[in-house]
């Protein structure tokens, strides 16, 4: 197993560009050559000690390989973009785009994330102690496809256009999410366990339950009857009627 | 007497005209007003040209009254400017576009006078 | 005075009938000469293929690229081809970059030369809008260039063809072309942007155009019968009607059929076909496609009048864009992607559309073999001007990887060996050996373009020509580009040497220097009695109908750096 | 006395270009054609508090300075600046655009546009769907059913129905006015309203539901729409949807009742798809209002030159888009700039509170011809000549036609394009002294 401690020397409104900070690019590695990966900060490149205080226990695999962040990091983005395996942890709150094209591991947040977490995902999973902001799971702009496979579970609360452009996986809300969640989504499975507005939006394909209230319901949904999941009772929409969808909307 | 409204913002032709001339009164006159229809003047027992304030999560102002009777019940209007912008919301929503309409406000009689533009935006560096 | 001496290029000249011969090259001051001074600064260019610069003939790469960009912010990012795509920072010689099909206008500039291309002709200037081609010209470094106007579905000319008033035309066509600094007369879907203006399309040549009782037909023989008239360097440059619709070939062999009895006006082709691929399908629905290629080629061997380009695809994304508005519509609903429409007023229509052309799909697949077919069944090489009407069949900045099947059956058989069954019973291209060489290929690179334009500095290694030059780190007697494409890939990828009016531009492959290239543009003279009452009906057009004045819509001088104004004398 | 004939007037998205200007002294002493907004930007100039020389701020007050000084304090800002916002750039030439853009590029700055609070979700939009439109002549010779959809043209383009639209007459609308159908769809009756065939009252916030409504009848599934949506009954939405349908040309024109409003560029994108779907019965297209006279100018300089129409952050050197983080209001929430340079536009006045508020925190370059509430935050304030009147150069109207615009009358202030290459070289030189 390696642990890496990672914490900002000091806080900073200026955001750190940590697409190079994950497991895949620190196994193996001393504190040393950590320190000394280049990270962006504003305009300029700095060595990642600079700007963090660094602390290496052992030498291991990426699979064996933890990030551990620990205070807030809510001006560092991209904190476990493209991982591919290892886990990070991150005890405050993150910037956007935290788990951004995520292959394989883990991601555990112990705080609030910003826009943009897990978006364009493949694989792995993210667990959010705390509330997303918008765009989680969906994709960069102008895109087909945003998450494709892997699972977000926030245990807190989400706003708008929550797996926007979704193509597969799994996310999990158990709070309440914003405007539009699921909107254009082309595959993938959304449960939201509190309330909701104007979900499913030009839905292709794809799974969405949600437990909560259900606010402006788009006059795009087909009314077919009831499901039951897992011993509960949701009335079935099936749609969006306008793009020739053949998505489920369940709704309670 | 206090009424709860939708606060939207948006272009005048009087507003546009002054767009060069912001440091005139004809830029006040302008901008520095909220428009609800005669209903809602009357419950908060406002006639045209008196002090309201408007007040929202993201900070209170106070503008003229000014009837229209083009505005549902509930609608209230300011035009886009530093007034307006005292109060509509800076949140994003991800997409880089504050709220500049549908802000829930409160809206009431004052006695206050409305700000001039200087003095609204020396409040700004006093913070 | 700069003088260079390149020494013991293998040089490979098509113009001159030069093969791949050893030999020295001397510039001077931009241009090639004879011979140069003991003082010339020497390159070294021994094993080295050398041609004269590339030459893209048909290519969107100012004006309506912009709505590609625009729309597609994803394209930014996409790294298909490593060196020539994705984002680049800026350097102390070059601005940023991003981009793949829809690169930024410094990164054209910079993609191009590295392929050792150093002119473009953009494909589709609309007359109104004429001035922003001209704006985004401005940014494109290095390369010289210029663009076709359009004029297929224009009302000025669509009532001139209908009253039967061919002087009037041919004034209106010198008009427009001034208007908007275009080199050339260009037709999409002839009738078929007006059409589009109601929502419909023309169905082929003789399908009246709606409230103008005009046929495609007449359309194309009276911009053709204009074009003769004026003299103009370049042909008519048509995009048939029926564009991407199975069964289209009738339609392009129709129309390459209606110019036999045009009589050019110079030493050149009466008829330009462009991205022919594109309108040599076969079949009556997608269902039974199949290639048109082998008809559309047979013609073609037995026709002396005409030039085509290709049009080929590349497997992966690319953007459609065209003036023709129907077909990007329909484009739309039946890929489901999204749909920019940009209609000009009384003048054309145009659109564009993202798509992704797979090797999965039997009707991509048959596609890019029909780009191919067209190529290898069309026996002389003169005839043919290599494109991928980039970005329509894919970007230009995969020529390199598109001549590899030019030039190698195995290459082509591997691509080929992963299209399903289907696929291979609507093409002819498996029974296809013929495997192109360096020769044949500057032809279609370089020396084509130079005839068809009638640009004779251009194209070639003559003295007098431009120092316009291409070198590449491969040598011809020593690689078999049927079985080392590869190679053959790396080369083309990235130049050597690429000169521009003899400055090095780019040195093994990467950007040295970024000069501003020259604007083509032709000032045909038409005679004043003439052109006073073609005014004069004009003024009437934009006091009724434009919503912009007559005196704001001409392209000012100050729009045009280096601009070369090629004068022609119109018969009257 | 010089006239001169079919002058641009650079005030708002509609850039007419038929404005007869009469010069005397180096002043314009008339003006023909122009609306209450033109009239008041080319004769207005003479009344208004122009910026009348270069200023510093010292000691909280703005003390004059010279054109060289001023250039020389902006680049030191700029040069020590890590997270620089260059923001405005749309009441000016595509040149000077070009040229921000050019040192946005060699400071690593983040460069957006007013579209930012205007028309900017209108560009996310397209990004999902595309862009279904037509020059502004098509729909004079050709629109029989125009519709105004969260937009007020009496007020904010004044000249737009009578050139344009509604009261235009073209070859396949001679009849003008009487050719047409006119619909507005708003949240109040505006003065725009007042002149329609019909009027559909929405309620505030939900036009992406009377957008979907529409788009569901259209496609034939009237029966998933429910007995009223959006304030609106049922019956009202199916007699809209077939005066579409019947159209022989259809424009809906949109403004910022649509881009600012609750689900903000998913109406713009929804609309699209209702465009999209309305070909398949007749011919349709929409437009956008846009406001500032060249904001679309900065939207096609920007992505020609970065791939990108606004929000652009130059910070790793090559260009990164994503608004709702490179925005310029998302990136004053959350307090990132350590420096501003705001231009030909008016962020002061147009910003939310929460960003102003950060604008008067940090050193704040102003680059306009008038004195305005971004002057009373400005730190450097460098006056410019007024382009269109006292400047030339390019303009995009909001249907994505340029123009040029010509220099009426001699100015002593410099052009924003001028200010720009001064500031650029400036900064190359403390750069290179560093």
């Amino acid at each position: 197993m390696q642990v890496v401690k990672l914490s900002l020397k000091k806080a900073n409104k200026i955001p750190i560009e940590a697409d190079n900070v994950n497991p895949d690019n620190f196994a193996g590695k001393t504190a040393e050559e950590i320190k000394a990966i280049s990270v962006w900060h504003g305009n300029g490149q700095f060595p990642l000690g600079d700007l963090f205080n660094v602390e290496v226990e052992g030498s291991d695999s990426v699979e064996n390989t933890m990030i551990v962040f620990e205070g807030d990091v809510s001006r560092v983005k991209r904190i476990g973009q493209n991982m591919s395996a290892g886990e990070i942890e991150i005890n405050g709150n993150v910037d956007m785009h935290c788990g951004f094209g995520m292959k394989g591991g883990k991601v555990v947040i112990n705080g609030d994330a910003d826009s943009w977490l897990g978006c364009e995902m493949t694989g792995g999973e993210i667990i959010l102690n705390g509330n997303a902001s918008y765009y989680v799971g969906s994709g960069y702009r102008g895109e087909a496809c945003g998450m494709r496979g892997g699972k977000i579970t926030i245990n807190g609360n989400t706003k708008d256009y929550l797996g926007e452009h979704m193509c597969g996986g799994e996310i999990l809300v158990k709070g309440n999410v914003g405007l539009l969640p699921a909107i254009s989504n082309n595959g993938g499975k959304v449960v939201i366990e509190g309330n909701a507005t104007m979900p499913a939006s030009e839905m292709k394909n794809g799974t969405v339950i949600i437990k909560g209230e259900v606010s402006d319901l788009l006059p795009s949904y087909k009314e077919e009857g009831t499901e039951e999941v897992e011993g509960v009772t949701y009335r079935k929409f099936v749609g969006d009627v306008n793009v020739g969808g053949k998505g489920v909307l369940l709704i309670k | 007497m206090k009424i709860k409204a939708n606060l939207i913002s948006g272009r005048t032709a009087n507003q546009g005209a002054h767009l060069e001339a912001k440091t005139h009164k004809g830029y006040f006159d302008a901008c520095a007003y909220c428009e609800l229809n005669s209903a809602d003047l009357e419950k908060l027992g406002a006639s045209e040209g008196d002090s309201l304030k408007v007040t929202t999560e993201f900070g209170e102002v106070v503008v003229f009254a000014k009837a229209n009777g083009g505005n549902p019940d509930g609608l209230a209007f300011i035009p886009m400017g530093p007034w307006a912008n005292a109060v509509l919301s800076p949140d994003t929503h991800g997409c880089g576009m504050p709220g500049f309409k549908g802000v829930p406000a409160e809206i009431e009689v004052t006695d206050e006078k409305p700000l001039d533009m200087k003095s609204l935006m020396k409040k700004y560096l006093e913070d | 005075m700069s003088e260079i001496l390149i020494k013991n290029a293998s040089v490979c000249d098509p113009a001159q009938g030069i093969n791949c011969e050893t030999m020295d090259i001397c510039i001077r001051d931009g241009k090639i000469v004879d011979s140069v001074s003991e003082n010339a600064k020497v390159i070294d260019a021994e094993g080295k293929l050398t041609m004269a610069g590339g030459f893209d003939g048909h290519t969107h790469s100012a004006g309506k690229i912009n709505v590609g960009r625009f729309i597609n912010p994803n394209d930014a990012r996409k790294n298909l081809v490593p060196g020539l795509s994705g984002q680049v920072a800026r350097t102390e010689k070059t601005r940023a970059q991003v981009g793949y099909n829809t690169p930024n206008t410094y990164a054209i500039g910079y993609r191009y030369a590295k392929l050792g291309y150093t002119t473009i002709c953009e494909a589709a200037i609309p007359l109104l809008a004429a001035r922003h081609t001209h704006e985004e010209f401005k940014e494109i470094p290095i390369l010289d260039k210029m663009g076709l106007s359009l004029f297929g579905s224009n009302w000025q000319v669509m009532e001139y063809i209908r009253d039967k008033e061919p002087e009037k035309l041919a004034a209106y066509i010198a008009w427009g072309l001034k208007a908007s600094r275009g080199y050339g007369v260009k037709i999409v879907n002839p009738g078929g942007g007006e059409a589009w203006g109601w929502g419909k399309n023309v169905s082929g040549l003789y399908d009246p155009v709606p409230n103008f009782d005009v046929t495609p037909a007449e359309i194309l023989m009276g911009l053709a019968e204009a074009n003769e008239r004026l003299q103009l360097p370049h042909s008519v440059h048509v995009h048939c009607n029926n564009l991407g619709k199975p069964g289209n070939y009738a339609t392009t062999i129709e129309t390459m059929k209606l110019f036999e009895k045009v009589k050019p006006s110079r030493d050149r082709q009466s008829l330009h076909v462009t991205h022919v691929q594109f309108n040599a399908y076969a079949g009556t629905s997608w269902r039974d496609f199949e290639t048109g290629a082998p008809m559309v080629s047979d013609y073609i061997n037995g026709a002396n009048h005409l030039t085509f380009d290709l049009g080929q695809v590349i497997f992966g994304p690319a953007v459609t864009m065209t003036a023709d508005g129907p077909v990007e519509y329909a484009n739309s609903r039946m890929l489901h992607e999204k749909w920019s429409n940009q209609d000009i007023e009384l003048e054309d229509a145009s659109g564009v559309v993202p798509l992704f052309y797979s090797p999965k799909s039997f009707v991509n697949a048959v596609q890019w073999a029909i780009g191919l077919e067209l190529a290898l069944l069309v026996k002389d090489p003169w005839k043919i001007m290599f494109t991928t009407d980039s970005p329509n069949g894919g970007s230009f900045v995969n020529y390199p990887e598109a001549f590899t099947y030019l030039m190698s059956a195995k290459r082509r058989e591997e691509v080929i060996s992963g299209f399903s069954k289907m696929a291979l019973d609507r093409m002819v291209l498996p029974g296809i050996d013929r495997e192109l060489d360096f020769y044949e290929l500057a032809v279609m690179t370089r020396s084509a373009q130079s005839k068809i334009y009638s640009r004779p500095e251009k194209g070639n290694l003559k003295a007098g020509s431009d120092a316009d030059i291409a070198i590449y780190d491969i040598l011809p007697g020593q690689i078999d580009p049927a079985t080392e494409y590869q190679k053959v890939k790396k080369a083309f990828s990235g130049a050597a040497y690429t000169l521009k009016d003899g400055v090095v531009v780019v040195k093994d492959g990467e950007i040295e220097a970024t000069p501003k290239g020259r604007i083509y543009w032709v000032n045909a003279k038409v005679p004043e009695n003439i052109d006073s009452p073609m005014q004069k009906d004009l003024d009437l057009k934009f006091k009724k109908y434009y919503t912009v004045s007559k005196s704001n819509y001409m392209v000012e001088d100050m729009y045009l750096e280096n601009p070369v104004e090629i004068g022609t004398e119109g018969v009257f | 006395m010089p006239v001169i004939k079919d002058a641009v007037c650079s005030l708002c998205g509609s850039l007419c270009d038929d404005i007869t200007v009469t010069v005397e002294d180096n002043k314009i002493t008339k003006i023909e054609n122009a609306c209450i907004l033109g009239h008041s930007k080319f004769v207005g100039m003479f009344e208004h508090d122009r910026i009348e020389t270069p200023m510093i701020r010292k000691d909280g007050e703005l003390v004059p300075v010279s054109y060289e000084e001023a250039i020389e304090a902006a680049a030191k800002i700029l040069v020590n600046s890590k997270r620089t916002l260059s923001y405005g750039w749309c009441s000016t030439s595509c040149e000077a655009i070009s040229g921000a853009i050019k040192l946005a590029e060699e400071t690593g700055s983040l460069i957006d546009s007013t579209a930012n609070v205007c028309h900017g979700p209108s560009a996310l939009a397209a990004q999902e769907k595309g862009s279904p439109s037509a020059s502004l002549g098509v729909i004079k010779n050709r629109a029989d059913v125009i519709v105004f959809w969260g937009c007020n043209p009496v007020h904010a383009h004044p000249r737009h129905m009578s050139r344009y639209s509604s009261f235009s007459k073209g070859l396949f609308t001679e009849k003008g006015r009487k050719a047409r159908t006119m619909t507005v769809i708003d949240v109040r009756k505006t003065d725009t309203a007042k002149l329609a065939d019909k009027y559909v009252e929405i309620e505030q916030g939900s036009d992406l539901l009377l957008v979907t409504a529409l788009r569901s009848i259209v496609n034939g599934h009237e029966d998933v729409v429910p007995e009223t949506i959006a304030g609106v009954p049922k019956a009202e939405i199916i007699e809209l949807a077939e005066t579409l349908k019947n159209g022989k040309f259809v424009c809906i024109f949109f403004g910022m009742g649509v881009t600012q409003s609750r689900s903000k560029y998913k109406n713009g994108d929804a609309m699209a798809s209702l465009i999209s779907d309305l070909n398949q019965h007749t011919k349709a297209v929409m437009i956008g209002m846009r406001g500032h006279y060249n904001v679309t100018g900065f939207g096609q300089v920007a992505t020609w030159e970065t791939g990108f129409p606004m929000a652009i952050d130059f910070a790793k050197g090559y260009p990164y888009y994503n608004p709702g983080e490179t925005g310029a209001n998302d990136l004053l929430v959350r307090e990132e700039p350590d420096a501003a340079i705001i231009a030909a536009a008016d962020a002061g006045a147009h910003f939310p509170q929460k960003a102003v508020r950060h604008l008067a925190r940090i050193p704040v370059i102003q680059i306009d011809p008038y004195a305005n509430p971004t002057t009373e935050l400005a730190d450097v304030v460098i006056p410019s000549a007024i382009v269109g009147i006292e400047a030339e150069g390019t303009a995009y109207r909001m249907d994505a036609i340029s123009l040029h615009m010509k220099k009426l009358i001699d100015s002593k202030f410099k052009t924003d394009e001028e200010i720009v290459k001064d500031l650029t070289v400036k900064v190359r030189e403390l750069k290179r002294g560093a």
